[in-house]
């Protein structure tokens, strides 16, 4: 055994750690925290698996934002909590679950283990083809060239789900702000963080998305460091929610859908197909979707956490 | 001198990580939220910089060094801050969490 | 046995367990951890698939990477919807369960002015 | 290994661009919607509904003419480095009737969804209309994919624009409708991506075309295949995973249970009949194709008795559809022949039953929303009368019950006849029980229905103090009615072209056969209707009242306790952990029956 297997065992029983305790936790805050903590190890995973564009996503979008969202619900939903422990299923079914989730654990283990060697791989060709971009992140590629359509259709996927949270408003106060307006002492040291990081987290940010051309990175991990910048400042009580019925807010959501699919009609007008790119406007082309999808991104997150509208515009 | 260097980096990094590993038994065993801080920025503060410190001389480049002191400063920024917040919300609810 | 193997094996377990959890666990927040879990142990295969599939000078096949990321914004959007869906229920019927035989009452309703 | 046909995968066919469109309009559509906002938002989306249809019809129209599927490469990529839409016979019917289906509901929806005077904007037009265009983008999606990854996609964006639907009245009792709605659809589609997963590892591609050529029986295989069934079956609602469903149809408004009901079900269930008939054929086997269909006969049974317990209108049309979707898995084991699934007579007959049921649905939830619009409840007792006041609903709820039981030339009656076929074929005389038993459970809630309208009152209606007749526009009628005549007349069209309809399979139009055909299910079904339904006033007013004390009466007590048992069954599997523990033993099952009943 190798001193990185060994390494990898501990991580993979410290994540495992992390996952039990996420389940059996009575409390819900502390479940929370360690499905952060799962989080955070489980991107050091997938650096171990060689991925670090899903590293940064894992930690930015599926621990990071995803636990902010988790934390403030938990906090909000605390009194449920005691009259629900009588719902609990009974003993009986509690094993039937975990036999049967085990059942499932198990199938999917000899499935891991029997998979075939040497494995199926798209590597070789998604090198081949890398040429007709000019990126060199192949993950880049695959994103915006190779599988556009499933990017396209995930801004979508993004949109509809901020339509769905907006529409569980009450009809009085549809057009307002969303979620409570948060005050803190504009001398306090949230205050101080929220001016100063801000700065520092954007130019992070674009940083994220320039370099995601031939490095690990990419418009969603950078769109994630963003949305965190302004919900920092929002929660700082620095700026307010926009109301929902902002003009401005509105097109800042539809910037990247909509570049994305000019770019792709008009490569079915005037080009080979639908989302094709012309070889030497590739690149161009390229990052200019993905500014436009950085911006909506940021602002579909920042908006997917502060919640429906919950206060009157002029509030 | 490249031989110096690994000794420092094997011995800060080595520090760092007694830091980190007495920060979490701290975290783990302190009774009440605010030693339970202390534990922890024990483990941000020395071993974190510690660490930091022990890998400048494995930097590849000057730009990554940099990288590496950005990293430490937001990292000592944003844990200063959730500190403070803690402490106060440990302090208003008057509970130990 | 390598990394594909000890983490196909965790991401195993992890699937396991959200799944006990998402029955088991009476509160919807719970489940919608649970299903995050779960997710999370999917997403972890993709990444074996990928590490496996290693060749042409890359890390990992680039393909089920990219799909681990759009997967990954897909499963926080959907923990968007379902915890904005779970606060409005509690706040309209005080009371966050999902039993069918315990309707939530119907007097309350916050969404009239 | 054979290398693929170059034919089908590395060129684009002509007018398959339209595939590109009938995604790209819709949620364009969407896109435009979201940028009007207020009261142009309406004209957008309206304005979308005709372009999106006339792009379906031409994608129909141009399938026959080059006699091939239709194939669009993606940005030029090919499978599997690409993704590839695809379109054949099932894509293009299902294409046509689901623009048929949105934009009747979308023209219906124009009294209900529209901003009121005085108002920038309201909540509940501007949500409706974006998430009913993004359904109708993420069906498209689902109809053409080629590649299982971008179904998932798909499917999410199904469930995203699907669930905020049923609590748009933001009561507490729809919104738990919804989270319970969008919980179970969430734990359906980790279970399909695990699947995706396994198999890429297996098989380095998840096209479905180049899948089909490399897939074979081996565990990974088995167990994607199962995982990926029942997360589709779970975001079905087939049978025991049904909790969901009747809270979350029978609680939208009208034009949301409608588009829920008749279509965003068919998309997880047309991805079912993707996986096992396109992708792999030969790997589920004998066993599991009976184990499907099982589940199916028991949500016939289960679905059909306790619609007929229910008090309320839209809950029995609800536990219909649970019904219906059972009676869409008895394709499975009827196209089972020689070692594998083949797409003959069977399948053909499924699809058009889901096509029949899309279109007869949709109008039966319309005219129950007008109902319920006029009256102000839909308590089945209280209907009595109402036939008198809203005629043409009534006769378009009637029509599409009637189109849904199998009479002729309904397109439910040409697949019963399909399915019939096949099982005489494939030498299964059990399904062709089911099959049977099904139209009169449907005939039998039919009856219930009509027989509480047309009942004769002592007072008369009392309507909505605000609510006047006038108040129901007359095309809201007008539209049910017309999708239950679709419905009706779905047998009559010639449709060689896309299915394979056997040769001796046709209408015959001779009154003689449609009197006896329509009759002997509906005799069938008014007696289990009068065994099994709760009548407010029994003995019902029908001619068997003198018959009823001596002899019906202590049948009807036992039929009683046998459906009351049905109901406290139902109402036990509807709670989540019973739920969740089927979910996960039917992927057990469905995984033991694929690698031991081969």
């Amino acid at each position: 055994m190798t001193f990185a297997l060994a390494l990898e065992i501990v991580l993979a029983a410290v994540v495992l750690t992390g996952a039990v305790w996420t389940i059996a936790s009575r409390e819900t805050l502390p479940a929370v925290a360690g499905f952060v903590a799962y989080g955070l190890l489980l991107a050091l995973v997938w650096v171990r698996l060689g991925a670090p564009d899903v590293a940064l996503t894992e930690a930015a979008i599926g621990s990071g934002l995803t636990g902010a969202l988790l934390v403030s619900a938990a906090a909000r939903l605390r009194s449920s909590e005691g009259p629900m422990a009588v719902e609990r299923p009974d003993v009986i079914l509690r094993v039937l679950a975990a036999v049967l989730s085990a059942a499932v654990t198990t199938a999917l283990a000899i499935s891991v283990l029997l998979l075939p060697d040497p494995a199926p791989t798209l590597a070789t060709a998604a090198a081949e083809n890398a040429a007709a971009t000019g990126l060199g992140n192949p993950v880049t590629n695959v994103l915006m060239a190779f599988r556009a359509m499933d990017t396209m259709l995930e801004k979508i996927v993004l949109l509809l789900a901020l339509v769905g949270v907006w529409s569980l408003a009450p009809d009085r106060l549809w057009g307002g702000r969303p979620g409570p307006r948060h005050h803190a002492d504009p001398q306090g040291v949230l205050a101080f963080v929220a001016r100063v990081l801000p700065p520092v987290g954007i130019i992070v940010g674009i940083y994220i998305l320039w370099t995601s051309a031939d490095h690990p990175g990419g418009a969603f991990q950078g769109g994630t460091i963003l949305a965190a910048m302004w919900l920092l400042v929002m929660m700082a009580g620095l700026t307010d929610a926009p109301p929902v019925s902002e003009r401005r807010q509105r097109l800042l959501l539809l910037a990247g859908p909509v570049v994305f699919l000019i770019v792709g009609l008009g490569g079915l007008a005037f080009g080979d197909a639908f989302l094709a790119y012309p070889m030497a406007y590739a690149k161009p082309l390229i990052l200019a979707i993905e500014f436009a999808m950085i911006v909506t991104i940021a602002v579909t997150l920042g908006l997917l956490v502060a919640g429906p509208p919950e206060r009157e515009a002029g509030s | 001198m490249s031989f110096a260097l690994d000794i420092m980096t094997i011995v800060a990094v080595s520090v760092s990580a007694f830091f980190f590993l007495a920060g979490t038994v701290g975290l783990l065993r302190f009774p009440d939220t605010l030693t339970r801080l202390h534990a922890l920025t024990k483990a941000d503060n020395l071993g974190l910089g510690l660490l930091v410190l022990g890998l400048l001389p494995q930097a590849e480049s000057l730009r990554g060094g940099i990288k590496l002191i950005c990293v430490w400063i937001i990292v000592l920024l944003a844990g200063a801050t959730v500190s403070q917040l803690i402490a106060y919300a440990a302090r208003r609810e008057g509970s130990q969490l | 046995m390598s990394a594909g193997t000890v983490f196909g094996l965790c991401a195993a377990v992890a699937v396991g367990l959200g799944l006990y959890g998402v029955i088991t666990n009476p509160q919807p927040l719970r489940k919608i951890l649970a299903f995050n879990l779960i997710g999370s142990g999917v997403f972890t295969f993709f990444g074996v698939v990928a590490h496996r599939g290693a060749a042409a000078g890359f890390g990992g096949d680039p393909i089920p990477q990219a799909l681990v990321i759009t997967g990954i914004v897909v499963a926080f959007s959907a923990t968007a919807l379902a915890l904005a869906l779970l606060l409005r229920l509690f706040q309209a019927a005080g009371s966050a369960t999902l039993r069918a035989d315990a309707p939530p009452s119907a007097g309350s309703d916050p969404a009239k002015p | 290994m054979t290398p693929p046909p170059t034919a089908v995968l590395e060129a684009i066919t002509t007018g398959a661009f339209l595939l590109v469109l009938s995604i790209v309009v819709p949620l364009a559509g969407a896109l435009l919607a979201f940028a009007a906002g207020g009261r142009n938002l309406e004209k957008v989306a309206l304005a979308t509904l005709p372009i999106g249809l006339a792009i379906a019809v031409a994608i129909a129209f141009t399938m026959p003419s080059t006699g091939t599927p239709l194939v669009y490469l993606l940005g030029g990529w090919a499978p599997p480095l690409g993704v590839a839409l695809r379109a054949d016979g099932l894509s293009a019917v299902m294409l046509v009737i689901a623009a048929l289906v949105i934009c009747a509901i979308g023209v219906f929806a124009h009294a209900d969804f529209h901003t009121p005077t005085g108002v920038a904007e309201a909540r509940a037009p501007f949500s409706f209309w974006i998430l009913l265009l993004g359904i109708w983008g993420a069906l498209n999606t689902v109809f053409v994919g080629g590649d299982l990854f971008t179904l998932y996609v798909a499917l999410e964006l199904l469930t995203f624009a699907a669930v905020p639907l049923v609590c748009l009245d933001g009561r507490a009792e729809t919104l738990q409708a919804a989270l319970r709605y969008l919980l179970f659809a969430l734990l359906g589609s980790v279970l399909y991506l695990v699947g995706t997963a396994l198999l890429y590892g297996a098989y380095g591609t998840l096209d479905i075309v180049l899948l089909s050529q490399r897939v074979h029986a081996e565990s990974a295989t088995l167990v994607a295949a199962s995982l990926m069934t029942v997360g589709l079956l779970a975001k079905t609602a087939l049978f025991p995973l049904h909790l969901w469903l009747p809270p979350a149809h029978a609680g939208a408004p009208p034009a949301g249970s409608a588009v829920l009901s008749a279509l965003v079900v068919k998309g997880s269930f047309f991805i079912v009949i993707r996986l096992w008939f396109d992708v792999m054929p030969a790997v589920p086997g004998f066993a599991a194709t009976q184990l499907l269909a099982g589940l199916g006969a028991a949500a016939i049974l289960f679905g059909s008795v306790v619609a007929l317990r229910q008090e309320r209108l839209k809950l029995l049309i609800a536990y219909s559809t649970l019904a219906q979707i059972g009676y869409l898995f008895l394709t499975f084991p009827l196209a089972f022949a020689s070692g594998q699934l083949h797409s003959g007579g069977a399948l053909s007959g499924g699809m058009l039953q889901a096509m029949s049921h899309a279109t007869a649905k949709a109008a039966m939830f319309m005219s129950a929303g007008l109902i319920y619009a006029a009256l102000g409840h839909d308590r089945i007792a209280g209907l009595g009368g109402i036939g008198r006041v809203l005629p043409m609903s009534i006769l378009a709820f009637a029509l599409g019950g009637v189109a849904l039981i199998g009479v002729p030339p309904g397109g439910a009656y040409l697949a019963k006849e399909l399915l019939l076929q096949a099982a005489g074929e494939t030498e299964q005389w059990w399904w062709a029980i089911v099959i049977q038993a099904g139209g009169i459970f449907t005939s039998a809630y039919l009856v219930l229905v009509l027989a509480h309208v047309l009942a004769p009152v002592d007072k008369p209606v009392t309507l909505r103090a605000h609510m006047l007749r006038a108040n129901v526009p007359w095309y809201q009628e007008a539209l049910a009615l017309l999708l239950a005549l679709c419905s009706l007349l779905l047998g009559l069209v010639h449709w060689d072209a896309y299915l394979l309809v056997p040769q001796g399979t046709r209408l015959s139009l001779s009154i003689l056969e449609t009197l006896s055909s329509a009759l002997w299910p509906i005799l069938v079904g008014g007696v289990l209707a009068i065994l099994l339904g709760r009548w407010s006033d029994w003995p019902p007013r029908i001619p068997l009242r003198g018959l009823s004390e001596a002899i019906v009466g202590p049948i009807r007590c036992s039929a009683l306790s046998a459906g009351e048992a049905l109901e406290r069954a139902d109402s036990i599997l509807r709670q989540w952990p019973a739920a969740g523990l089927f979910l996960l033993a039917l992927v057990i099952l469905l995984g033991a029956a694929m690698l031991l009943g081969r």
